[in-house]
């Protein structure tokens, strides 16, 4: 991928042509609401877990297993300074929520709420948070692993790394 | 007849917008199109190639139409939002 | 297990001689102070998820995964109405600290933690918390899920469930 | 040599303690025995179990010594604190 590591200058330009992918179009209430209402939304600041537990309170359930993608201080041997995330905001809430649907199809759980952000995070940041609730345990880690990769896979969602020279480079999901 | 109302008969307008690489390729967000009746997805792919000189050829993308993924073969409408899907790496 | 359900009158007996294995023998400054040492601790309040959180924060750390068991309001089609559990805790303890280490061999993990509660829990208190940190996100839930499985078959604790007439049954695990 | 060296050469004095259904059949959480010097494991549960007619066989118990699971093979030491174990029920 020697051709996708962009010089301090490119990413100037870079930001202003991928500056509408870094902010949501709705309010930060709005974006909760929907994940309420779908089970999957992205957001451009902070997430909020304990919003999102609270979505997921059952008292039929036994079992919550939740995942948080957090932004690492490396990839592979390489120090990372930041990440940005860009997202494509109404193909993905179209594609999580029948991803949601999905998982609950495929799985005996009884809901799930994921949400991913987007824009500018630091290194400990919470890019994606995933939670799911079911009677018993195994449902539960089952769908929330399948929700991550296939979120993984499926929702228009690009990263760029920076590293201490202000270069950067566009990712490929390697797990 | 005027000319706008000929214009319609034989071409569609259509916004497409970009993400990642194929945004610094074509140094855009986003730009109006306007293509012929009969183009296809993989056709308005490789016109928009011919301009921007994309890295990635077509078989490494997807294609979404009106913010939902479709198929290459899906018909494109007038007044449709297209979009080129390179692979994705949230998470 | 007809013979486990218990009448009323020897619930008060039970209490008695259960009475022991229903509190921690240490403060919970010292139960969390355990956790964060060796990973594993008992507590007889409610669990403080977010102390548990920050045991676990690293910026080597991309993947989160945490599983929360909590107190359902049912069990197959009887309505449960609190449940109690019994620990024998420094078993659980050495047991538990052996789980974690065993954890750290066999799963590409960072660290882990778990507690593991006893007491009277009522409906939607967490009875177990187990989280999981690693650079890569399936080992994360492959050791959560095996920490689980490990916990409730080996860490001394049981539990009865009290049903609405005060009777009460001695819980067998069934996921 | 007096009485109570004679006593220490022919017995253990152990702590039993019972958890779950054996607290529920023993009636108490504690007991101290006494033991001769060859007793085993094995032998020490058949003995309470003839004393409080324990719902379980052995074969359905672990049993840990002073706080550690062991063997059924283990020797039993004077001062010992001896726990049979149900099948446990967390999470």
């Amino acid at each position: 991928m020697e051709n996708s590591v962009n010089s301090p200058n490119k990413e100037v330009q870079d930001t202003d042509v991928h500056r509408q992918s870094m902010r949501i179009n709705r309010g930060i209430d709005e974006a909760y609401a929907l994940a309420e209402r779908d089970g999957f939304a992205l957001l451009d600041v902070a997430i909020d877990e304990r919003k999102l537990r609270e979505m997921l309170d059952n008292d039929s359930c036994g079992a919550f297993v939740s995942f948080e993608g957090r932004v690492r201080n490396h990839n592979n041997a390489t120090s990372v300074e930041r990440l940005s995330y860009y997202g494509y905001e109404a193909l993905a809430i179209n594609q999580g929520r029948q991803i949601i649907e999905e998982a609950k199809q495929k799985f005996d759980i009884t809901h799930a709420v994921a949400i991913h952000r987007i824009g500018a995070l630091e290194i400990g940041d919470i890019a994606v948070w995933i939670g799911v609730v079911s009677a018993h345990r195994y449902p539960a880690f089952d769908a929330c692993r399948w929700l991550l990769d296939t979120i993984k896979a499926d929702i228009p969602v690009w990263k760029q790394e920076y590293y201490g020279d202000e270069s950067s480079k566009w990712l490929r999901n390697n797990g | 007849m005027n000319v706008n109302d000929k214009q319609k008969t034989i071409t569609k307008d259509i916004t497409v917008l970009y993400f990642a690489d194929l945004a610094d390729e074509a140094n855009c967000h986003e730009e109006k199109v306007s293509i012929s009746q009969s183009t296809s997805l993989n056709e308005l792919y490789e016109h928009l190639n011919a301009r921007h000189h994309f890295s990635r050829p077509q078989s490494e993308l997807r294609v979404a139409v009106n913010d939902y993924f479709v198929k290459w073969t899906e018909i494109i409408n007038d007044g449709d939002q297209v979009v080129f899907i390179v692979p994705v790496a949230g998470g």
